[in-house]
């Protein structure tokens, strides 16, 4: 089975990459840009069939080592 | 005043968690007149906090001494400034940011390196060195890991990327860090004498300027965190992480060096702990001032900050200026070029008071002088710690096998190579680290120059923990034999003293030993304290950290030319120790490593003997007459052999001196008797005729050459099996394997 | 001799290779120096040599050069570039000529994940170039790096059409020259240090020649590129 | 409008971080991960409304700063 977990900072945090490439967005010329955020994206590839107990396995992953849960949030998504 | 903030009576529980207590608050009343309104208060609890008023250390800290001719601004001032010659002064500290690193390592170390440096820049100084001197807990500890994993690659992260080399450092393991690592970083910068920045405002009306990043909620109330212990409910205070953006600080530290060289800044402070409440008040309070600030005007990353989110937000790469007005324009323009906020959000008053205002209305009004003054000062009541028992070489048993003791010496997490941690710093960045880490002390040139200067962070806690104030001198003399172990003149200090709650008489006790041992040494070494910091409540459920002064310390050499490091150079050349040893083994690591026992007192220190030790080194290094020089310290004698030997990749035999009244011989190998050195030479005849000369002890202890180490009575030991007990330890520690 | 070094906002070696560079010009073109280019002056004088110097260019946030590559001065720079006026990128640098187009291949993340600073061993692929003329073939030279994204890949190009092509310019190798994975800090694809253009009038590479380029710091192997530079140029 | 850009590497890219956290993650004992990649997220907010035109100019963000199409590519999400 195939998942995604979203990492994000939690709202409040700085991103500095974010404001960088909001800046750098700009620099360019695009305009109407009012907020970028940047996250992280990491995509597996489970042998558990069993979506529940994915989920769960994918959430000690999250709480363990995929997420800085001190200034992140994170979303799993299952490809079921 | 604005309802929101209209003096409401403040419950007690909201007293209790701005961390003052009943009889602060009665002052609070006192000083203001009437009930503060909440921002008020909040703005008085940080400035009464631990960190920002000192209120416990203060009585102890005014006992150091901190003049010397060639001293330009001691504490006081944001960093220590000491004269360098040909016009240049140098600018250093160091502070702790252990509380935000233990709760999240990279940033928390990252904001730390990023704080440390603006308190240099502020001042006028490009930032040359960064050292940063590291405690953490048992390596068996489960968090240990990813603390010192964390923590490296924060410091890293932020220093690499801005540009200023990490040239040192010290770390230590112990279990008595387990729940409170400590953090400290030391920054040293260059500014030309004529150029130095200070925080006294003056010029009722001039601008008060705000630069640098946005103000955000983070880290709101950070320094009274950092003033208080943590218990079950640290997790709780988590959000007040910051996260360190050190491209902006880099372009802060270019835009504030490039408007430094126009005549346009009056004062300048960075906002560090409790942001823009502690800038703003010790500018006006230094130049006897008041400033009104218009809260609208404060470049804010969020939508509807309050202002006591403003007033106490910890956001970093943050600058506060006082401009001449005429000047305005031009500091706008440079502000802008490197792309910063520039926001004029006040101006200087005579009130003597802080006037904060907001949507058109006053939201909070305070004197500055009477909160600046009246902020409290305790003589907290302690117990020295008793005298540890002396520990009699015979005491301590022999090794079965000196070689493999020396191996698992050279192995320990204390003793054994930190490569894996300067590798993932750039310390030859700015091209002018003369002497790289991994010696005594680093070397950094003076730009365009043939001189430099050394600079050195050390400090023994499990001495300081046995007898805090010959801990204390210790650390000095440590830090001082570092720099002369390169050749430089030992001239000033910095220093960051970690401890516990203070509310303990018996953390007090160490405290002010070792205070005491510091002040000591420095006068008897002529090695005055410039500027330093106070770290408190490093406890966790009622367990203080082993008492940790780190001592940073800074030298000058003046000819690079003449300088020595501590690899043996060449085949066949003699090697002298210098100074006196009784094979001191209490609180030695050779005691901790291969008996398993922490006791007994530690090695005394002879503040004469150092100086005149020292003193007779580096003479020798200025005459070119020695070839290579190491100080004796953790491990002693055999130790600081090996590690000449593996930095020169060139053996030696080392054999007993003939002048007979040896202790044990794995006393004289392991002891750890201050004040020594050992040197190359390539005859030893002269260099022992000057010392009895100058009555400094010395003796002919070895030879240099080939691939092996040979301790008297003992097979060779190759230099392969030392180097390997040597580096490796720590890479496998932290799990990189060959493959990378 | 005319060279210019681009100051992007978060360089960090720019004095560094200003230095290096202006010392062999003392030595070879006595009475002239390197300018520093502000990276906003899109229209800096003509020069004979473009230096885009090491560091953090904006932070090395999102991608490292991502954002100096499309700074108003890179416009130009591969304007020139095209012309044929040579340029040299080092570490940051290199980053960013990759990111420009104007070398093949991307530099990602060491093989580590960590940053890397040490001293390392180069063999010179090839002495036949503006950049490596005062070096053999098959020589090695010891200079440091420091980085945290050096990890070179081809991407889309394959290594055995730059070999062929002689883009290669220096390959990290161990102190006798042999090609070891020990002797890799970063995890290169084919051990590669540093890449030319296919005229050989642009080269990036990732170690720092500028920093062991004066007997005070250690060593003097990074000496050559600019004397070599310098004598060709001027 | 909000906007989510998600920049992943070309298949047969090598990505050392994808395989560290691989690695890592067997380290810790979760069995059953058969393959990890790393990507990013970057989340736009833009001030134009209409769809057609902000995915016009987000594909024109992507080449020319977001992605390095040398050996990423992206996809463009619209929160409509
Ligand atoms: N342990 C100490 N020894 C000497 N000076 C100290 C010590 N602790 C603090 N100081 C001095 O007190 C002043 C205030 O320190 P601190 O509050 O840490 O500075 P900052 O406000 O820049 O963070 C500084 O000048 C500092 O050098
Ligand atoms: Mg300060």
């Amino acid at each position: 089975m195939k998942a995604h977990v979203h990492v994000t900072l939690k709202p409040g945090v700085l991103d500095p990459q974010g404001k960088a490439i909001h800046k750098a967005l700009s620099g360019l010329g695009f305009e109407g840009v009012e907020q970028v955020r940047q996250g992280k994206v990491i995509e597996l590839e489970l042998s558990e069939t069993d979506p529940a107990r994915a989920r769960e396995s994918l959430r000690d992953m999250c709480e363990k080592l995929l997420a800085n849960t001190v200034i992140e949030n994170y979303a799993i998504e299952l490809d079921v | 005043m604005s309802d929101d903030t209209v003096s409401k009576v403040i419950p007690p529980n909201v007293i209790a968690q701005h961390g003052l207590s009943g009889e602060e608050y009665e002052r609070i009343l006192e000083i203001m007149g009437r009930a503060p309104n909440l921002l008020e208060l909040g703005i008085f609890s940080v400035m009464w906090s631990e960190h920002c008023s000192y209120k416990s250390s203060k009585v102890w800290l005014k006992t150091l001494p901190t003049a010397a001719p060639w001293v330009i601004h001691g504490p006081g001032e944001n960093a220590g400034v000491i004269d360098i010659g040909e016009g240049l002064a140098a600018i250093f500290k160091m502070e702790s940011h252990n509380h935000p690193s233990f709760i999240e390592p990279y940033q928390g170390a990252a904001t730390g390196v990023g704080g440390i440096l603006r308190d240099v820049f502020t001042m006028g100084a490009r930032p040359v060195a960064n050292l940063n001197a590291l405690r953490f807990g048992d390596p068996e500890h489960p968090k240990t890991r990813h603390l010192v994993a964390g923590v490296v690659e924060g410091i890293g992260g932020y220093g690499n990327c801005i540009g200023v080399p990490t040239v040192g450092g010290e770390v230590n393991f112990d279990p008595g860090y387990n729940g409170n690592i400590l953090v400290n970083a030391m920054t040293v910068g260059i500014a030309p004498q004529d150029r130095i920045f200070t925080s006294q405002a003056s010029g009722i009306g001039n601008p008060v300027v705000y630069t640098g990043s946005k103000t955000g909620r983070d880290g709101i109330h950070g320094a009274t965190m950092a003033s208080a212990e943590f218990g079950e409910g640290a997790e709780e205070k988590r959000p007040t992480v910051q996260v360190g953006d050190p491209f902006t600080e880099k372009l802060l530290v270019e835009a504030c060096l490039e408007l430094m060289a126009t005549d346009a800044i009056v004062a300048i402070q960075d906002m560090g702990a409790a942001g823009l409440t502690s800038s703003s008040f010790e500018m006006a309070s230094q130049g006897g001032l008041g400033v009104d600030l218009d809260l609208d005007r404060v470049p804010c990353r969020e939508d509807g900050m309050t202002p006591y989110e403003m007033m106490l937000s910890e956001s970093q790469e943050r600058m506060l200026m006082v401009l001449k007005p005429e000047r305005e324009e031009l500091a706008r323009r440079i502000f802008e070029k490197w792309d910063l906020d520039f926001a004029v959000i006040g101006h200087l008053t005579d009130s003597g008071r802080m006037v904060l205002k907001m949507h058109g209305e006053i939201v909070g009004d305070l004197p500055i002088d009477p909160l600046a003054q009246a902020a409290p000062e305790y003589r907290r009541p302690y117990v020295n710690t008793p005298q540890a028992p002396s520990l009699a070489p015979s005491e301590v048993p022999a090794p079965a096998d000196t070689g493999a003791a020396l191996l698992r010496l050279l192995a320990c997490p204390d003793l054994c190579s930190r490569r894996w941690i300067w590798e993932q710093y750039d310390h030859m960045v700015m091209a002018d680290t003369a002497a790289r880490p991994g010696g005594d002390a680093a070397v950094v040139r003076i730009h365009g120059t043939n001189r430099g200067l050394a600079i050195t962070t050390d400090c023994t806690p499990r001495y300081c923990q046995a007898a805090p104030h010959d801990g204390g001198m210790q650390a000095v003399a440590e830090a001082w034999r570092n720099l002369t172990a390169t050749g430089a003149r030992p001239l000033a200090v910095t220093d960051n003293l970690n401890f516990g709650n203070p509310e303990r008489p018996k953390v007090m006790g160490q405290f002010v030993g070792c205070v005491q041992g510091i002040g000591e040494a420095c006068r008897a070494l002529d090695f005055p304290v410039v500027s330093g910091n106070v770290s408190l409540y490093n406890e966790t459920n009622g367990k203080a950290i082993p008492p940790t002064p780190t001592i940073g310390a800074v030298g000058l050499i003046e000819d690079l030319a003449r300088t020595a490091t501590v690899a043996f150079q060449a085949e066949g050349e003699d090697i002298v120790l210098i100074g006196a040893g009784e094979g001191h083994l209490g609180a030695s690591l050779y005691l901790r490593e291969i008996e398993g026992r922490r006791e007994g007192a530690p090695p005394r220190v002879d503040l004469a003997a150092e100086r005149r030790n020292g003193d007779f080194v580096r003479g020798l290094i200025e005459n070119g007459q020695v070839t290579a020089c190491h100080d004796l310290s953790d491990g002693g004698l055999a130790v600081a052999l090996a590690e000449m030997a593996l930095a020169g990749s060139l053996g030696a035999v080392l054999s007993l001196p003939d002048d007979g009244g040896l202790p044990p011989l794995h006393a004289w190998l392991f002891g750890e008797d201050q004040a020594r050195y050992l040197v190359t030479v390539p005859a030893a005849g002269p260099v022992l005729k000057a010392a009895r000369g100058a009555g400094v002890p010395a003796a002919k202890v070895g030879t240099t050459g080939g691939e092996t180490l040979t301790l008297p009575g003992g097979a060779p030991i190759s230099l392969d099996e030392l180097r390997a007990a040597h580096e490796d330890w720590l890479p496998a520690y932290m799990g990189d394997t060959a493959e990378n | 001799m005319k060279a210019a070094v681009i100051v992007f906002p978060g360089s960090n070696c720019d004095r560094d290779v200003q230095v290096a560079l202006a010392e062999a010009m003392a030595r070879h073109a006595p009475g002239t120096a390197p300018v520093m280019v502000w990276h906003k002056d899109a229209d800096f004088e003509k020069v004979d040599l473009i230096v885009l110097p090491g560091g953090f260019s904006y932070g090395d946030y999102l991608r490292c050069g991502a954002m100096a590559a499309q700074s108003p001065v890179m416009k130009e720079v591969v304007g020139r570039a095209e012309k044929g006026v040579p340029v040299l990128g080092i570490c940051n640098g290199f980053q960013i000529l990759t990111e420009a187009g104007l070398l093949p291949g991307a530099l990602i993340r060491n093989a580590s994940l960590k940053f890397v600073c040490r001293d390392v061993n180069l063999r010179v692929e090839t002495g036949q170039s503006l950049f490596t003329s005062r070096y053999e073939q098959g020589q090695t030279i010891r200079v440091p790096v420091a980085h945290h994204d050096g990890n070179y890949i081809a991407g889309g190009e394959d290594v055995a059409r730059l070999e062929d092509r002689g883009q290669i310019a220096f390959r990290y190798c161990d102190p006798e020259g042999a090609l070891t994975g020990p002797s890799n800090p970063n995890g290169s694809a084919a051990n590669i240090a540093g890449v030319f253009n296919e005229t050989k009038t642009v080269l990036g590479l990732m170690p720092h020649p500028e920093r062991l380029a004066d007997p005070a710091l250690g060593g003097t192997d990074g000496r050559p590129m600019f004397d070599g530079l310098v004598e060709a140029l001027s």
